[in-house]
Formats: C-alpha cells, structure tokens, sequence
C-alpha cells in the first residue's frame, strides 16, 4: 500500500496499521473461542464431569471420515441459510423469516417437481429457480410491507414463518398436493433427473450441492465488495442517510435485499430435496433459518467466516450425538453454541471498539509526527487530533 | 488530547466570555466543568474550594449549569417533563414543578409553555427551554456553550438582555462564542483558546474585534470576500413554483416548501438565508432529489430533473456538500477510500461497468488527499478518525472532483477550523470562475454575504426577501430571516418599509438583474 | 480416511433405544418401550443403551444415531416411533447383520422388524366405554396432530361410539394440523378441552401425547366428566396422580410387549423381521381396567373385543 | 426578543386533524359499540362461543403471558434497548418456574420465573448497556443461550435417572408437575352471570358472558398481570423514575446531562423487562403445572409485536394482547365454525373501512376495503367452516394486518435501538 504523503515514516505507519487490522480480526474470533471453552468447562464441571474427557471425544469422533462426510453435508444447508441472513444483514436488516422462506420454497419445488419430469440438468435448472422465486416472494412480502407501509421486517418475518408453516401444512395432505406414506405426509418423489450429483466419498458421498453452496459464497463475496449494486448495499447497511444523499434509493435496496435474501433462503432446503429425501415431507428439516442467524453472526457476514461457522455448528451437532453415546448430556451442546454466539458478539464488538480508538489514536500521533517534521508550516492548525468519536 | 495547560479563572457575577476557534476545545473545557469529562490532570476550585466532577450531576449539585451546543432535549417529552428531568426531587413533577417553572418563566420572562411537546418548539423557544432547566436547578454558575450560533441577531439581543438580569441577580455566566463583536458587546472578562490551551486574558475595553481575531488564530483571520464577479447570464439551475408538504407521526400534513422559484446562473452564488428549521434544509433535499416535491419543476442546465432519482441528478452534474456530513456526507466506519465512492458509485473512476474500479479509486482518493490537504496518515483510516475539518475537505474534494455544473454548499465551514475554512472558501471561488453555480445556505452570515453572488432570504418555507450582499448587513439580513421584513432588501430603510407579498418576493428572479457586483 | 466403524470394530455390545422427542419417561411410548427393554435386562440379562432425540432434528441426526448404535455393536437396534421410518429403512441397508426394529411405522428391509399397532381397535373399545359413560350424550376426541397415525384413533373411536349408541354425538378435533407441537402442548389441549365440555361433552378421548395432560386437568374442573388416556395406563403415572380419579381408562399400546419380543428373538437367534401387527387378538392393544371406573360396562367391552377378535366387526383405519 | 419566532416547517399549517386523542368517554364508546357489534354477530352466525365466559376466560389465560412479554418489552423499550431476547427470557422463567414449582408450589415458581427472567435481562443488558453490542444481535444470543441452557438443565435436574425429580414425573424434557395455583371466583356474581349467559338473550347474555370470565375461575397471576399494566403505567408515566427512564429512550445524552445515570435505568429496565418475560414464562409453566421443553412457543415474539402493535403504551400492549389471545382462544377451542363466524365480522368491519375511506376520498383504498369485503362475504355463504390452517394462522394474519394498516402512526421512542456511551455526547 502506498501513501500519497512523502514522509517516509507514513509508509511505515501504514504497514503497521495493516498489521493491527489483521491481528485485531484474528482477536475477536480467538477471544470468542477461548471464552467459550471456558465457560463451556465451567458448565462441565459444574455438573460433575470431566470437560477434557468431553472434548477430547469431540475431537476424536471429528476426525473419522464418516463424520466429517456428515459434518460437511450438514453445513451445507447452514452455510445457505447463513449466507441469506447475511445479505440482510450488510444493511441492517433482519430477516428471521428464512426459516419460512426456505420450507416454502422446497415445498413449492418438490411440489413441482413431483408432478413433472423434465430431461437432465433442465430439471434441477427449473426446481432451484422455483425455489427461489418462492424464497424471494415469501421475503419480498416483508420488504414491500417496509418499503411502503414502515413495518418492521423482524416482526413480519416472524409472522411470516408461521403464515408459511401453515400454508405448507394445509398443501401438505392426502388429496391436495402430498401422497400418504405410512404415518408421514409427503410430496410426490421427484424423478431420477432431479437428483443432484453428489462426490463419491467413502463411506458416504458428499452432497454436490457443495458446489453451489461455494459458489453462493463466492458470488455473495463478490457482488458485494466487488459490484456497484454491492457498494451500494453497503453504504445503506452502514448509513441509511448518507446512502440516501449518495443517490441510493434506500427503498429499493431495502426491496432488493430482502428479495435477494429470501432468494438465497430458496436455496436452502434444496440439498436436502436434491441430495437426500428427493421429497417434502412432514419430516423435512425445520428451524436452520435460525441456525443460519447465529451462524452469520459468528461468520460476522464474511463468506469465509461463516463457513467456519456452519462447520463448526454441524461439528458440534455430530459430535454432540456422539457425548450422549458417552453417557454426557448431549444438551451440551446447545449450551456450548449459545455461549459461543454470545461470546462471540460481545468480544467482537469490544475488539471493534479498542480498534477504533486504537486507530485515532495513531492517526492523532501521526499528525502531531508530520506537523513536528513538517513544522515550517504556520497555518497548520488543524491537526488536534481527535480522539473520541 | 483536546485540552492541556488550561488555566480560567471567573468571578463571580461576571459573564465570562471564552473564545477560540473550531475545535479549539472550548466545549471540551466546558464538559470537564460539568463533570461530563475527566481531565487528565490539574484542578477545578469553586468559591476557593476545590473540587472534583464525576457527573454531570456534581456539577448540579454544585450548582453548575450548562446549555450545550446542542440541545440537549427529548422532543417527545413535554417543556415540563424536560425540565424536571433529574430534578425531580426538587419540586415533584407535577403541580409543584408546574407552579415553579411559571414562577421562573415569569421572573425571567422566557414565555414558557410547560406543555407543549418539545418538537413543536422553535429553535429560540427550545434555548429558553434549556435555560429555564438550569435555572431550575437553581444554577449559579451558567455556562452557555455557542448559544448564539443558531440565532438571528434580534433574538441574541434579546438573549443578552437575558444574561445581563442573571448577571445583577448575582449568577455568574461563561459564554462561548466564536462572534468576536458579541463577546465585546456583552462580556466582563474574555479568555482565548487556541488548539486546547489557554493564549490569553483580556479585557474587552481595551480590545478590538481584530486583535482578539489574532488571538485566536494566531494570524490574521481569513475572510470570505468574493474579489470579482464571475456571473454569466447562461442560465443554470431554474427552480420553479416548488410546493412540499409532508405528513408528521400524528398524520397532519404541513407545509414545508411554498412557491419556491429561484435560477443560478454559471458563475453564480446564491445565498439563502433564514433561521434554521425554515425550509432550508427541504429545499436542498427536494433539488437533490431525497424529496419529491407536490408539484413545480428543478431544471439543470436546460434537462428536466423534476421526475429524476438522486442518482440521476448527482449523475447529472450536481455536487453536494451535506448540512451534516456525519449522517449524510460519509460512511464513518469506512475507510476513506470507500467514502471517495460515495456519492459517485457509477461514475469514472470508480467504476467500470457494474464493477468497482477499486484501484482507480484508491488513486483517485490519494489525489484527493494531497490536492485538498487532508491531513490523514493513509486513505486506509476510517472517516471517523480524521477531524471534522479534515472530513470536510475530503468531501469538498470529492464532490469537486466530479466538476458538478452545480454545487449545493449546505453550511459548508460549519463546524471547520480557519484554516480549513479558508480553503474550503477558495476552493468554492475557484470553481466558481470556471462557470460553477452554487447553492450555498449558511447560517454564518458573514460567509453568506461575503460568499454569495445574489442572497434570498427563507421564511416559513417561502422566499420571502432578497438582498444585494455588497450593501446588506447582517443585522438587515437577520431581521428579514425572523419575517420582520421583506422584498427587496437593498437599502436598509426601504427594505424594512417595503411590504411586498411573500409571493412577489419569491417569484421574482433577482439573479437576472444582478450581474453587477463589486 | 478411516471412518468410525473401520476404527472401531464392533463386538456385541447390547440393545440400542434410540427414542423419539420426549425421552424415556414420557409417561407414553417411549416408556412403555422403556419397559420392554427393561423387561429383556431383568429376564434375559441384555445390556440396554438408551439415546433420545432433541428437538427440531433432521434425517440425517436420526440416521447417526442408528448408525452410532450399529457401529458400536448394538443388535437389535430399536427405533421408537414412526419419524424413525426413513431413517431405519436407509441404516438397515448400509448394516445387514444386525436387526432393526422400529415402532409404528413399516420401513423396508430384509433386517428390519415393524412393530404396528392396533390403536383403531384400542380405540373402538374406548368408543364404546365412552358412549355407555357419557349422561350427556355428547362425547369429544382430540387428536395432537392431524396425521394418519392419529386418524387411526379417531376411526377407531367414532366407530366404537356410533356401534354402540347412535345417538351420541361425537366431536373430533385436532390440536394442529401438521405442527408436532401438537404432541407437546398441554395449555393448548386444555382450551380445546374447555371449548369441548363448555359444548356439553363429558368423556374426551385424547390422542396427543404429553398435551394429553392439559386435556386431564380441563376434565378434573368439571364435575362427572371423565377423561380417556392413551398410550400408557395414565391412571398409574405420578405426575397425574392428582387427576386418577377423573381417567376412566386408557388405551394401552403394548410396545413393551413388542419390544422384549424383538430382543428375544434376536437373542435367541432367530431375530423377528417384517412386519409384526400387536393388534387386540395378540393383546397389542388393550383397555387399561386401573381405577375400576368401567368395571359397570366391562360385559360390553368384553362383548366388543369379541366381535373384533372374532372379525365380527372391522374396525376402519381412517375416519 | 421576538417570542414568536418558531420552526416554519413545524407550524406553516397550523395542527389541525391529525390523531384525535383516546379520553375514556371514547374508549368506552368503541367498546360498547364492539360489544354490540360482537353480539350481532353472534345472533347472526350462532356462534355461540363468540362470547361464552369459557371463551373469555381461555382468551384471558392466552393473553396474559403474551401480554407480560409484551410488557417487557415495553419496559425495554421505553429505556431505548430493542428486547428480542423476550423469549429467551420467557423460557428462563417458565424452567426456573417448573424447577422450583415442584418443591416449593406456585407461588414460590412465580417468583423464580421472575428471577429467571430478569438472569436473561441481565445478560441482555451486560451485552448490550456495558458492552454495546446490537441489541438485536444480542437478543438472539440471548435466545439461543436461553434454550441450550434450558434443555441442558431439563436433563440434569429433572431427568436424571433415579432422581426424586423423576421419581415425582419430570424427565429430560419436563420438570415434575407442581400444585394448583389457586384461583378466585366472586361468589354468587359468578353464579348469577353464568345463568344470564345461558338465556342466551341478545347483548345481556354476551356481556354476561365476557363479564363472567372476569369473575369465574380467574388465576391470582392474571389478576397480578393487570395490576402490572396499571402499575407500569403510573411507574412511567407518572413518576420520576418512569421519567428517567423514558428519558433514556428519547434522548440518553440529554438525560445525562441533566445528572441522570443512563446505564443504571437501562439496566433496571432491561431487568424489570426480563422480569416481566420470566413471569410470563412461569404463568405458562404454572397454568399446565410443569415446564416443558419448547413451551413459549414463540410467545415472546409475540409480545414484541403486541409491543408494537400497542404503540409502546401499556394500554395499547394490552389490547394487543388481548386480542391475540382472543384469536388464539377461539381458534383452539372451537376451530373452524367460530373463526367462519368472524369472517363475517371482518367483513362488516372492511366495509365499514371502505366508506370511512370512501369519505376521504381514498378511492383505491376504499375499492379495495370494498371489494375484500364482499370476497369475505361470498366466502362465508359458500362454505360452512374455515381450513384448521387458516384459523391456526389467523392470530398471524391479523397482526400483520393491523400492522400494516397501522404502522404509519406508531411512535416508537427515538433512541431506540441506538448505541449510547456516556460521555460520548456532544
Ligand atoms: N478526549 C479527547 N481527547 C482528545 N481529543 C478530543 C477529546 N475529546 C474531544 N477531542 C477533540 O478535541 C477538539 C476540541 O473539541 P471541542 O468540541 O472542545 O471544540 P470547540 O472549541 O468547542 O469547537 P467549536 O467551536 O466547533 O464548538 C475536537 O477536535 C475534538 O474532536
Ligand atoms: N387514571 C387511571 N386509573 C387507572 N388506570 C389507568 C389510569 N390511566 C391509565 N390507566 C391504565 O394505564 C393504561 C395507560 O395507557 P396509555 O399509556 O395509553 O395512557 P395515556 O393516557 O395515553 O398516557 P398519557 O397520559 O401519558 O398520554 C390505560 O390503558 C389504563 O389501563
Ligand atoms: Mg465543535
Ligand atoms: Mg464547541
């Protein structure tokens, strides 16, 4: 990086400062983590067991192939639904109502797809737009109630999961648009064509649905720090106002974003529907649209975080299972995801915080470091750093 | 660090006035006395007793007052319910506090309404409302941090007055203002501060307004004088019969802008007037385009913008220098290369296509930060880390890097050092005589009228008055902004006397008929 | 690389209970598969390992857990309730030595034991109790959640009151259509309750789980009412001791029963596969007589079951 | 000086319209014209459990844990901290409610929910007052933390094999069963309004009816619930620390300029709203005698939009909640047939909509009212019950409804949701 000043210092300072970001990103994630495994092993031995008997099963169960097959299809779904919480989230909006959004919109794909068979790849092409369309529609309820009537979108996403729930369960039935299957309701089974590829891994193949899920991620990296739309969704996400003067239509973005959102939340059921159940059933997976919010939390928004994440959050689940094996209370495990997610939040912030009084701190030593060497200057006056925002 | 080596010393029963430039420090000063801040080091002695703030609330205790620079109010809370706020034990808040907010309101005559709401009050009422909290607190000493700064000069008359009642009952007033003819006016004691320390202690008696300047700044202080003439008669921006309303959270609908017409022409300032609050702000948002107005037409440069996204029009050629650069003129939290985006998100260089041109606009921001001397140690700092001035020059040299055909300068040196101010000034002029029009509202009316080409003066969300600024006075140019007087406004006599219609003031272009200044 | 059971090769290591939501001690069919397994441990000295599920699980939670017990050396493995269908019917594939038994439902595979139960005819029999005890000639069902397993009670039930007395009415209603909350929710069942003996109905049938508490304490406000348990016999579950006096009877699932037959088999070497029906003939279902409050009526109950057993009368499954 | 120099903008138009304000003798009207409107509609439909005590009392119970949540966040609320954390909080007190409940009997579980709750307050206010996280970002920690840590004790404490907890009814999802809180019924009242009601006489049986549930049966807990309306109200609006506490949400660095700890009333606002969530939760928990995994069943959510749906006033909190519980109430007790009967209602009430819109000459708005009425109208001829999904979705429905017909005039506290360090004003 090069600074237009000359002083040869400033480049320095600037090197330093990079260096201070990179450390100070690792800070809160680490910070988190070792909190969490305190407190986690507080929790343990609070009721009476061995908290590094505890990880270590964890650890070793985590490592067998089958698990981390079972880690890595398991994060797949989560990783989406992170993804589609985050794109609100750029510009503080909150969308809780993936969860309804994406259960929508596998129904209304497997709904669809159990009643036609196209050949090939046209199949999964049409289902997965299906998907989304139904995913944007569903959100873009809540985006048009706030962009013209001022509702907020947490209250309306909220009512919008149990509208969705509701409207599931009334398709959902014998007669209407499911076939009864012993004691479970489902959709008709989607043709041999609709099945997505998947890798053959032993002992077990991973989802192909992997594969989009990376590309999501990349195409999410990319539109929003690369493209003008992303830029813009940005600026709103960190100053409504001065998006606003800076010609961006604030309504639009709000609308934009809750579309692409649910959009993205279309995508999330789809490698169960795709990969595994090849049907919407009354036993189709519920509840990761909330899984997705502590995931993009603790991911902080970033594509690469938020695959931690979900990793991270499936690593838990598979090896949770393997605690109650080992006659510890797999509830565990739950405890363990609500303190790192707080953890999380509250060492993140407090990073953010020492990083930018950190930073005008320096700025205000430097200045004082330029005007001292550049002291022939008379005028120059403005260089009272300031320190508090 | 804000303040070092302060030393101030008041008598009692005195108003002492303290003075300094922007960021000076003499706000801070203040919240140390007020226990809002900590110093580092040194001591606060009261009535020869020393002691120490923690909280605003052993600064009360001590019988320390303060009215800040900005109101410190809550707009959905009644007159009432804001005075009694944390000085509830005094008189209840009910019939008591009512009965003794009448008392104060009657002794000092402030015409206090202890149940409006305050988001129904106007600027003056709101700064009664603040001096009545202190002195029902039973404050002695009072400190009124730039009171005067929102104020037409008739109402910091009045004010004054105010001051100087407290002042014979014995309370002992600090006053900061940047106005160095007020301070004479009205202090016993006058202290200057420059970059956080204390350079002197005068008398106002012996005192001229330029000395004090020189005190302040260390140097001559620069002024906004336009030297030349540089209006052309090709029309630039034409606003024709712009009519706003809007809808408040109750559902009443009220007027905010009424039969708006006015042209600039290339080379062209045009001041506009008023007390804040008074459309200003909504003309600005409605030619920018964040407001639609009912009805009538924005013209730049011969296009039609009327029906035009903010986008299209900052597209289109104007810049914009915001009243409040914090909420509308930067991303704080971005680094300053992002906020060079801003604003300019589809134009060269800062993107190509419907990509970000990351590269072009790091560049780009570096050229920014050498031509317009933003003193930032890199353009990878947040916003928020540069000063106010800094900020500013950073987004004066953004929007001129665009060559917009139109500048909207909403108070564009507010809150700026004079060093700041004075390039800010230059640059304004510079642009100016390459065929630049500029909107400049301003409540600092020395920059106003020293700035502008042609002035209007804004009443009630009407043009309701327009001055020559080579002939006008500020006292002139207050008492048309309080509705005292209107039309033409040229010769202080007739320009008091003449009772044109607000309408006739407002339609009449005056930029035509005044390419002759200097 | 290695994956678990390469890792970890198994030696026979006992039963494996995998239950669904609600644990153990649900005062329901976990319970009484509980007590089956328990049975096995006292009779034949099995090893038993229980593991349950957690809330809001998928597919793939409930194949793990399968697969965990398989892995380890758990034969049989034993599924407890019919969300285990999917799950049993994958995992019995990938582990063809050992047996799968799973309850109420009919997955396939060769390994697989399907453990279905007669509840249409428990409840036909609960039918008939009820239409001889209501003074009312009004008489409610409520079912947690509207699936074909619930439908199956309420066949069973409106059939056994309309062969008994035509002219009671009977009302059926559900808790939620497709929610399992519905299994879970007693606050919910004790206002349909309300709204059912508001209306006049005194006997409710309830069919819906641990909600079917809510129903019990509805019924306990209001005098000569009574309430039909499901499941276990709830007239001998503490935590509706309180309430015993109002439990006319229950209709008993005898997973116990099916469950210890599962683990004899399999010790004896010759493991149950296919599908098992424990209907009112075999005492897979049966009318709880705890408490003595239908001993009055037992000569028509005792009649009714004889007609079924007999294939007198077919009982429906779906209403 | 010239006194009469105001904002322009604020006064061009002097106010005129606008939000006529609600005195009693109004609330009293549009109540007795509601009552008389309901009776119609019961005399028309036949849909007698429109206005039974049975109804009323079932709405009664629904509402109040919604209503305490609701209320919660109010409290939150009024001190400028967002509260999404209410369910989190709910199920904090409805666990510490059945932990304690078995031993120690109702009253003892209703003063540990309100402990419980006011944990997760805590929690949400070290996170969001000390260190200034989102409060948004906070309340789902909180949420989140709330059901690992219910569900992990769940399984300690009362599904431990062997244990006394089992050995009494509980397991890993369940505590065991505590005793009956009592309940009051005004003799003879209760008696006289319950044969009223069975006359079924226009109007005298339907107030006789919602009048019974007042005095039939009535938990001591809802009577409390009530008192805490009324108490919140003359906490924060009529007294000094209500004041402060206001203040914090309107204006925070105002307020601490004027000596007021802003930490400390958010603090004890964040507290007190948890508080009143944990109650919530145990009033759940104590109404079916134990705590169950999952029993908020997002009630807390609910009470935010009760919150919001009331304008961040008490009164309006409580109608908000009343009504929900009504929808709930109904819908569970008798289902279709009476939610059929309220299409009629809805209707009559969109039509009356549609000519008051007619009037202002809104004609779209008006058209549409119309035109959605008649739809009602030939629905409810064409068919004799609605889906169990649409009455089970319809408390939903009707919220977002309200909510986007109305939204335009709610007036949340200004600083809410924002960030405050003190001494970080200007
Ligand atoms: N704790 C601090 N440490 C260092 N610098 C600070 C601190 N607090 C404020 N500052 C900076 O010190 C400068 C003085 O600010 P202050 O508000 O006192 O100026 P002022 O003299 O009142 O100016 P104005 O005329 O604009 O009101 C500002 O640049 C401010 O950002
Ligand atoms: N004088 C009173 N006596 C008893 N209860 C009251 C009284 N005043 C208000 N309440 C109760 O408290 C609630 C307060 O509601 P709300 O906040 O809407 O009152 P308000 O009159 O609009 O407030 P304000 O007076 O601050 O404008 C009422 O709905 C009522 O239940
Ligand atoms: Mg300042
Ligand atoms: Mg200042």
């Amino acid at each position: 990086m090069s600074t237009s000043t000359k002083n040869p210092t400033v480049d320095a300072i600037a090197k330093s400062a990079t260096r201070d970001k990179v450390i100070l990103a690792i800070a809160a994630p680490v910070l988190a983590i070792v909190a969490a495994i305190v407190i986690s092993s507080l929790v343990f031995l609070a009721s009476g067991e061995n908290p590094f008997r505890a990880y270590g099963i964890m650890a070793d169960y985590g490592h067998y192939s089958d698990s981390q097959v079972w880690i890595i299809n398991k994060a797949v779904p989560y990783y989406l639904s992170a993804l589609a919480v985050a794109i609100g989230f750029r510009m503080n909006l909150f969308n809780i109502g993936v969860d309804g959004q994406y259960r929508l919109a596998a129904f209304a794909a497997a709904a669809v797809g159990g009643a036609i068979a196209l050949p090939g790849a046209l199949q999964i092409i049409l289902l997965i737009v299906i998907a989304m369309l139904v995913g944007a529609l569903w959100s873009g309820i809540a985006g048009l109630l706030k962009t013209t009537r001022g509702v907020s979108e947490v209250i309306t996403t909220i009512m919008l999961n149990a509208i969705a729930a509701s409207i599931i369960g009334y398709f959902l039935q014998d007669g209407r648009l499911a076939i009864k299957d012993g004691n479970l309701l489902h959709t008709k089974f989607l043709p041999e064509s609709s099945h997505f590829f998947s890798f053959p891994t032993h002992p077990k193949p991973v989802l192909g649905f992997v594969v989009i899920a990376i590309l999501a991620g990349a195409l999410y990296w990319f539109g929003i720090n690369r493209t003008r739309f992303g830029f813009d969704l940005r600026a709103v996400g960190a100053s409504e106002p001065a998006a606003e003067a800076s010609g961006v239509s604030v309504k639009r973005m709000v609308l934009c974003s809750m579309l692409l959102s649910g959009a993205a939340a279309g995508l999330v059921g789809m490698p169960t529907l795709l990969g595994e159940s090849f049907q919407y059933g009354t036993d189709f997976p519920a509840g990761i649209g909330f899984t997705g919010i502590a995931i993009a939390l603790l991911g902080r928004n970033h594509p690469i975080g938020m695959a931690f994440g979900a990793l991270l959050w499936a690593f838990l689940d598979r090896t949770g299972s393997r605690l109650e094996f080992e006659g510890y209370a797999q509830e565990i495990v739950g405890v363990m995801q609500g303190v790192i997610v707080l953890c999380v939040v509250i060492a993140y912030e407090i990073v953010r915080r020492y990083g930018l009084s950190l930073q005008q701190r320096k700025v205000g030593e430097e200045l004082a470091a330029l005007s001292r060497t550049n002291n022939t200057d008379k005028s120059d006056k403005s260089d009272n750093p300031e320190v508090s925002a | 660090m804000a303040n070092h080596d302060i030393h101030l010393t008041v008598r009692r029963g005195t108003v002492h006035a303290l003075c300094g430039e922007n960021g000076a420090g003499k706000s801070t000063l203040m919240k140390i006395l007020y226990g809002m801040q900590k110093p580092d080091e040194g001591t606060i002695a009261l009535g020869g007793e020393q002691v120490t703030l923690h909280t605003p609330g052993d600064a009360i205790a001590r019988g320390i007052g303060m009215v800040h620079q900005h109101f410190m109010l809550a707009d959905n809370l009644t007159v009432l319910e804001n005075t009694v706020l944390g000085a509830e034990k005094l008189h209840g808040i009910g019939a008591g506090a009512r009965a003794k907010i009448k008392e104060l309101s009657d002794a000092y005559g402030l015409n206090i309404r202890p149940d409006v709401l305050v988001e129904d009050l106007g600027v003056a009422d709101r700064q009664r409302v603040e001096i009545l909290k202190v002195l029902y607190r039973g404050a002695r000493t009072l400190i009124l941090d730039e009171p005067t700064a929102v104020l037409v000069p008739q109402e910091v008359d009045a004010l004054f007055d105010n001051l100087r009642e407290l002042k014979s009952e014995g309370l002992t007033v600090i006053f900061i203002s940047h106005k160095l003819g007020e301070v004479l006016s009205v202090a016993d004691d006058i202290t200057v501060i420059r970059r956080g320390t204390t350079v002197a202690s005068v008398e106002p008696s012996g005192t001229t307004p330029k000395q004090l300047a020189e005190l302040m700044v260390g140097s001559e202080l620069p002024s906004p004088e336009t030297r030349e003439s540089t209006v052309t008669d090709e029309e630039m921006l034409r606003v024709s019969d712009v009519h706003l309303s809007a809808t408040d959270s109750d559902g009443v609908v009220r007027t905010v802008l009424d039969g708006i017409s006015f042209t600039i022409h290339k080379g062209e300032v045009l001041g506009v007037a008023g007390v804040e609050g008074n459309g200003q702000a909504e003309l600005v948002e409605a030619v920018m385009g964040t407001r639609r107005p009912d009805h009538g037409t924005i013209t730049l440069d011969g296009t039609d913008l009327s029906g035009a996204s903010t986008r299209a029009r900052r597209e289109g050629g104007i810049g914009y220098i915001p009243e409040d650069r914090h909420r509308h003129g930067l991303l704080l939290e971005a680094p300053l290369w992002e906020n060079r985006i801003l604003g300019h998100v589809t134009e060269r260089p800062n993107s190509k296509g419907k990509l970000l041109d990351i590269p072009g606009a790091r560049k780009d921001t570096e050229r920014i930060v050498a031509q317009y001397d933003v003193r930032t140690p890199g353009i990878e700092v947040t916003a928020s880390s540069l000063s106010g001035g800094n900020q500013q020059k950073l987004i004066v040299g953004r929007e001129m890097s665009h060559h917009p055909k139109l500048l909207i300068a909403a108070h564009p040196t507010r809150g700026v050092d004079v060093g700041a101010q004075a390039q800010i000034w230059e640059q304004i002029r510079e642009a100016r005589r390459e065929g630049l029009a500029v909107l400049l509202i301003s409540a600092d009316l020395d920059e106003l009228i020293g700035l502008s080409d042609t002035l209007r003066v804004m009443y009630r969300g009407r043009l309701v008055a327009d001055a020559d600024p080579a002939v006008i006075t500020p006292e002139e140019l207050g008492s048309a902004m309080t509705g005292a007087a209107r039309g033409h406004l040229s010769a202080a006599e007739e320009g008091a006397s003449e009772d044109g219609t607000p309408g006739d003031g407002a339609s009449h272009d005056a930029g035509e008929q005044e390419g002759d200044e200097q | 690389g290695q994956s678990f059971a390469e890792a970890n090769r198994a030696k026979h290591a006992g039963v494996g209970l995998a239950f669904d939501i609600g644990g153990r001690d649900d005062h329901s069919f976990n319970e009484a598969a509980a007590r089956g397994a328990d049975n096995a441990t006292k009779k034949l000295g099995v090893n038993v390992k229980m593991l349950t599920a957690k809330n809001g699980e998928t597919e793939a939670d409930r194949e793990q857990r399968l697969t965990s017990f398989a892995e380890a050396g758990y034969n049989p493995v034993i599924g407890v309730g019919f969300a285990y269908s999917q799950a049993v019917q994958n995992v019995a594939k990938d582990f063809p030595a050992t047996t799968f038994g799973v309850v109420d439902a009919v997955p396939e595979g060769k390994n697989v034991d399907a453990m279905v139960f007669a509840e249409h005819e428990g409840s036909y029999l609960a039918g008939v109790a009820a239409a001889l005890k209501s003074k009312n000639h009004k008489v409610g069902f409520i079912g947690g959640v509207n699936n074909a397993l619930i439908q199956k009670f309420q066949a069973g039930f409106e059939q056994g009151v309309r062969d008994t007395d035509p002219k009671v009415k009977v009302t059926s209603q559900y808790l939620y259509p497709n929610n399992d909350k519905g299994f879970n929710d007693p606050a919910a069942a004790k206002a349909k309750a309300g709204g059912m003996l508001d209306s006049g109905i005194d006997v409710i049938y309830t069919a819906a789980g641990q909600s079917g508490a809510g129903t019990i304490e509805a019924i306990s406000k209001v005098k000569g009412a009574w309430a039909i348990g499901v499941d276990s016999d709830q007239y001998q579950q503490p935590g509706l001791a309180r309430y015993k006096n109002r439990i006319l009877t229950s209709v008993v699932k005898n997973v116990d029963v099916a469950v210890f037959d599962l683990i004899k088999s399999a010790e004896d070497g010759k493991p149950l596969t296919g599908i098992h029906s424990y209907d009112l003939k075999h005492s897979g279902v049966s009318l709880a007589t705890s408490g003595g409050f239908i001993k009055d009526i037992q000569p028509q109950i005792d009649a009714a079951r004889k007609k079924i057993i007999e294939g007198k009368v077919k009982v429906k499954e779906t209403p | 000086m010239s006194t009469d120099l105001k904002t322009a903008t604020k006064l061009a138009v002097p106010g005129k319209g606008g939000r006529r304000k609600l005195t009693y003798p109004w609330i009293l009207l549009i109540i007795a014209v509601g009552l008389v409107a309901v009776s119609v509609l019961r005399a028309v439909t036949g849909a007698g459990d429109l206005t039974s005590t049975g109804q009323f009392g079932a709405a009664l119970s629904a509402a109040v844990p919604i209503g305490l949540a609701g209320l919660g966040g109010l409290w939150s609320e009024r001190a400028g901290v967002v509260n999404i954390g209410l369910e989190g909080m709910m199920m904090l007190g409805s666990f510490a409610a059945g932990w304690v409940g078995w031993q120690h009997g109702p009253w003892a579980a209703a003063a540990a929910g309100i402990l419980g709750g006011a944990l997760g307050g805590l929690i949400h206010a070290i996170a969001t007052v000390t260190f200034g996280v989102d409060h948004i970002v906070s309340g789902v920690a909180v949420n989140i933390l709330a059901l690992g840590a219910t569900q992990y004790l769940a399984t300690l404490w009362f599904g431990q094999e062997g244990s006394a907890a089992m050995l009494a009814g509980g397991n890993d999802k369940q505590s065991p069963p505590m005793p009956d809180m009592p309940t009051f019924t005004v003799p003879g009242l209760s008696d006289a309004l319950n044969t009223l009601e069975g006359h079924h006489w226009f109007l005298v049986s339907d107030v006789a009816g919602i009048l019974g549930a007042a005095v039939t049966n009535v938990s001591w807990l809802t009577l409390l619930t009530i008192g805490l309306f009324i108490g919140t109200f003359f906490v924060l609006w009529r007294s000094s620390f209500g004041l402060r506490l206001r203040s914090c949400g309107e204006a925070p660095i105002s307020a601490e300029t004027l000596g007021v700890n802003v930490y400390s009333y958010k603090y004890a606002a964040v507290l007190v709203s948890g508080a009143l969530a944990g109650l919530g939760g145990a009033f759940l928990s104590i109404g079916v005698h134990f705590f169950q995994d999952g029993q908020t069943g997002g009630r807390g959510y609910i009470g935010l939009a009760t919150m919001i749906f009331g304008n961040w006033r008490p009164g309006g909190v409580a109608m908000g909640a009343g009504l929900f519980g009504f929808m709930d109430a109904m819908q569970l007790r008798s289902g279709g047939p009476t939610v059929h009967a309220l299409l009629l209602g809805l209707a009559a009430l969109l039509a009356v909509l549609a000519l008051l819109r007619l009037r202002a000459a809104k004609r779209t708005q008006g058209v549409v009212a119309g035109i959605a009425a008649a739809v009602l109208v030939i629905w409810y001829f064409l068919a004799d019950t609605v889906p169990l999904e649409l009455v089970e979705a319809s408390p939903y429905i009707a919220t977002l409804l309200v909510l986007a017909l109305f939204s335009q005039r709610l007036r949340p506290p200004k600083a809410n949701g924002k960030p405050y360090r003190r001494g970080q004003g200007t």
